[in-house]
């Protein structure tokens, strides 16, 4: 039994593996890094940045939900400069590709974020958030129109050689056409899917869990719809797809190259067990070594419809 | 910070439906402050999904003791635990209470449930030093008092001790606690936290208190848990990271 | 203590309580009044009628998921003909407001149907499914445009004098203009929500779970989903709204009436626990009581949104 | 059709990880015939979702078996059930073997995990019946023999019995079930009772096959477990309500 070969090549972004921890999730991997080797991962995507930094939402900013949870943190961000100054030191001591998240309220906002980052060359590649359900001059109002994400990709392609990659929100009737979109406007690749749209309220106080009204809903209740959006890409847009929501095993893992995922990203497990992306790396080396699998990456798209 | 699957060794159950549980957690022990807290995974399964968090209540060699009531699916399960049974645990985590510092008398502050982390208080202040426990509650049926000494107690309807809050009573012996040189370290609802508060501010009291908060991860990556800072409105500070132990003076509570 | 009100008025319909059962989740009543007195109910609504009988997907149809389950069913009926026939009789057996669901593949489909079903008096309104995820020619298209939605709306309204509820298809970006759309064009209400678009594949066979391919994910899981969208009807459209998705017990269904449900559906529910519904009535009437709520109608969109 | 809970009685684990769980249920033990059903709700939470269906596998005095490998997490709870505790059942559930008729064999194919409810079967044929009983399985670990007689065995790797499928031992003993007056009853993988249809109706031999499907409501509201009609191609049958037995000719396996 040979090692499998888990590489996987996204545009001229070279991984080690299909597995990223996801925006938002592991902040600017300091305290995940106890748990899991980031040396060892696919890649690291951070906490959506934005020009300036953003203090977020007022609590209470999370509520648990059957099988997942909904959250409002509100894109609570250092801001580029800071992120440069600060957090890229700790970045740059591992040997992981490190993905920048962009958010932005306007279109100059997105470009001069890209324009400042590009510079910095630790960082890898942009995934461009236009897709985040709660700030309201944000992402989702660019995120539900498909000539708007055409536009932010067009504009952010512009100014950096990097690739970028369009981060969609599930919330919109055919996904396909937003993936286009951002293909026909030169992106690398699409990550699909960010939250949906969800609400939770107190019965007694009649006021909402979250003190956002609405927040995003992550975790494994959202799987299939994430499975139904990337399989629905795959199906209609030649394009690197990164699938995400409700990963919680290597199983899901394999689930989502399936359906079309070229590399996914672990977003909410990592808050329940930070030493997951590491384990599920293992398991899927094993796994693809049992089953004769010698390339991970013949697993995308390689769904049977008959 | 270390993820382990402790052993569940005994269940306890306190009047009124308090409940404490033994884990044998030597890496925990050996390293965990009062006012430290856990993350708890009280089901493999993805229902409930996220950890609970826990302050540790007591140590005892190896082993360690949490404190809860039955809130919901989460406490009910953990409340049902076969003994010998693993409980994946999170931690320790954030800060816990400072012990050291210019005071002669810890003065500890619990309502309700707020009393889980005081019994390791207890146990860790330094002999020189004394302790005056005040608990507040409802009812009688909500004063705990396990682990704790020299207790004065106040409930809401006089049910037991001091007839008023908890705060109230702080007050009506201000002149006691004047005399010595206090700390005070408290836990409890917010309406408790916010009234001490002003008690301390107004009368020159040290005062570090636990603050609650809603989480997921319990070690700042989720940023899911803000609290105001009274020093940065600019920022929130994290209650898992920062906290849950703040000088009350740092945060608007 | 007096007994609470627990009565509803939605147009001219007039309901003993706010819970309905949901369609495609009872059949036509027949197998659940075993568990649960149908006299007791709200409203029945039925399996979605179409012209013709319809066959349904070929197995396997459902599958379970995180807190939640995808079904993929086709519209199985036995048509309005033999609807009328086979099925009136038993439900005239029963003092419960019935509400016949139809779903159809043309405008002359829905029309007709309807035209058929009116003349029948032991039908007391009309749910009009424009929102079937699972038929290729279905009303996921129609349900995905809200001129459509409207047109739809328009026809049946001219056709019948009973009450028309349209029921929402929530694989939209708002939601609220395709209620809004329903209401202009004359309907009384609209049910939120039908099933998310989800699948689920088995990873060793690299095929879908089910047959169809995509299924609609029902549950608990879509819970948090389902409150959204009713919120987003509640604050931006002036119509009734019948708030559907997994609800498990009465506090879910005081949690809909807050955000601004007049009554409810139960579905997935049924399955699991088929005599629910009747347990459900019972709690909400308890509660009501302790809570002082002498009328539970005082419960819809009570929000504090502060 | 009754919703109970009940009682667990005793777990029993066979060899090769098969177990019984015994289920106090006199309201379902007093009606329920061979190769009837319960949907089983294995959790009060909403994880696993849906029950999950299981025939009854015997029947003693006022108890009744399931008869479960662990597939899944809903196996995995069953297995678990502290004893004493009670679980909601629902049933009994189709339409189970037809025992009367004119045969004086009564022959069992059972494939794996298809032995289920033969014990009760077992149990049910008239005295004056013959019983002969046929068990495959892909080794010997999968043949269950639990509660039959008159066992024939055949493994697809010989490591018991006949080397090959059971369909083919069947074949081999054609002349011997021909001598007599037989009804067969089987219960496997649908792969054998395609093969064993086509045995059956090319030796004309009466057949009742318990068939499987995914299942959510398990007593005809979902629509969730259709299978094909020979006799109206228009029309599904339901596995849950219209069968899980059915006349092999009857449908399209
Ligand atoms: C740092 C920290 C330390 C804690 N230490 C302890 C402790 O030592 N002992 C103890 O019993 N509890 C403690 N708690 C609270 C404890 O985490 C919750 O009681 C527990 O999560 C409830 O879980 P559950 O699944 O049983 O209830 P859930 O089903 O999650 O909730 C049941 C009900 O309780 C409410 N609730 C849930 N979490 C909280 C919370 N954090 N604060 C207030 N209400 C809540 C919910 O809104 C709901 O109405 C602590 C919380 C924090 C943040
Ligand atoms: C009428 C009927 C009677 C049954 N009687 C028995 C019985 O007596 N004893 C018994 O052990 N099982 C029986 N089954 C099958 C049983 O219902 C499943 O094994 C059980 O649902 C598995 O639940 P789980 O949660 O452990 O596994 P899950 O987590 O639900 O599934 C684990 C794995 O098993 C597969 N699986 C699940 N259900 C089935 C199924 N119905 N058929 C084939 N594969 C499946 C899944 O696809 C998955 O790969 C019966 C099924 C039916 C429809
Ligand atoms: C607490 C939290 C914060 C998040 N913050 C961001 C963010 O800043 N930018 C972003 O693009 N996505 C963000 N996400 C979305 C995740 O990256 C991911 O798309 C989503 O959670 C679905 O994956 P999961 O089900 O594995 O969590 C956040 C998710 C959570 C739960
Ligand atoms: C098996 C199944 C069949 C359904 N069939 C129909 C249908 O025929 N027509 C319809 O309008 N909705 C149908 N639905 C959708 C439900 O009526 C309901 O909108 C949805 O399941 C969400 O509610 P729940 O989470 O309580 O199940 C079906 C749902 C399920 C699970
Ligand atoms: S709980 Fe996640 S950052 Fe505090
Ligand atoms: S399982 Fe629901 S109809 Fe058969």
């Amino acid at each position: 039994m040979s090692v499998p070969d888990l590489s996987i090549q996204i545009g001229t972004l070279k991984l080690r593996n299909p597995i990223m921890l996801a925006s938002g999730t592991v902040g600017y991997g300091n305290e995940i890094s106890e748990f899991t080797d980031l040396n060892k991962l696919g890649a690291i995507v951070t906490k959506s940045l934005s020009l300036k930094p953003r203090k977020g939402n007022p609590p209470q900013r999370i509520t648990e939900t059957p099988a997942g949870m909904l959250n409002a943190i509100g894109l609570t961000n250092i801001g580029v400069e800071a992120f440069l100054k600060e957090k890229i030191p700790f970045l740059k001591k591992f040997d992981v590709p490190l993905i920048c998240n962009i958010a932005a309220s306007t279109m100059e906002e997105y470009v001069e974020c890209t324009k400042i980052l590009t510079h910095e060359e630790e960082i890898d590649a942009f995934e461009i958030n236009v897709s985040c359900p709660n700030v309201s001059e944000g992402g989702l109002i660019f995120g539900n129109d498909a000539s708007a994400v055409g536009r932010i990709t067009e504009k952010v392609r512009a100014h950096t050689s990097k690739p970028v990659i369009i981060k969609l929100s599930p919330n919109v009737s055919y996904i396909s056409s937003f993936a286009k979109s951002a293909k026909e406007n030169g992106a690398d690749a699409v990550s699909a899917i960010n939250t949906l749209v969800g609400t939770s309220f107190n019965i007694f106080t009649r006021k909402p869990k979250i003190q956002n009204i609405t927040g995003g809903l992550s975790g494994p209740a959202i799987k299939p719809v994430a499975l139904a959006k990337v399989l629905e890409i795959s199906r209609k847009v030649d394009i690197p797809i990164i699938g995400i929501g409700g990963i919680m095993d290597w199983k899901d893992v394999i689930e989502f190259m399936i359906v079309g995922s070229s590399a996914v990203q672990i977003g909410t497990l990592n808050f329940i067990d930070p030493s997951a992306p590491g384990k599920i790396m293992a398991q899927l080396e094993d796994y693809c070594s049992k089953a004769g699998i010698s390339k991970i990456s013949s697993l995308t798209a390689s769904y049977d419809l008959k | 910070m270390k993820i382990i699957d402790a052993p569940v060794k005994q269940h306890i159950e306190l009047d009124h439906n308090i409940f404490l549980i033994k884990l044998f957690a030597p890496e925990i022990t050996s390293i965990i402050k009062p006012g430290q807290f856990l993350n708890v995974r009280v089901s493999e399964s993805v229902y409930p999904l996220l950890r609970r968090p826990f302050s540790v209540c007591d140590i005892e060699g190896d082993n360690l003791y949490l404190m809860f009531n039955i809130m919901g699916q989460g406490t009910k399960i953990l409340a049902n635990k076969p003994i010998d049974s693993t409980i994946d645990i999170l931690g320790p985590l954030g800060n816990g209470f400072n012990l050291n510092g210019d005071y002669d008398t810890a003065v500890i502050v619990a309502g309700g449930l707020g009393a889980a982390p005081f019994p390791f208080f207890t146990r860790s202040v330094e002999d020189k030093k004394e302790v005056q426990t005040y608990i507040g509650g409802k009812t009688y049926h909500d004063v705990i008092k396990y682990g704790m000494n020299n207790i004065n107690v106040a409930t809401d309807d006089g049910s037991e001790g001091f007839n008023g809050n908890i705060v109230q009573l702080l007050f009506k012996n201000l002149h006691n606690l004047k005399s010595k040189k206090v700390k005070i370290f408290a836990c409890g609802p917010t309406p408790m936290l916010r009234a001490l508060k002003t008690f301390c501010i107004e009368n020159e009291f040290e005062c570090e208190a636990s603050t609650e908060c809603a989480m997921a991860c319990g070690f700042g990556i989720c940023q899911g848990c803000p609290i105001e800072s009274t020093q940065n409105p600019e920022k929130y500070l994290l209650v898992c990271k920062d906290g849950p132990v703040f000088n009350v003076k740092d945060v608007v509570i």
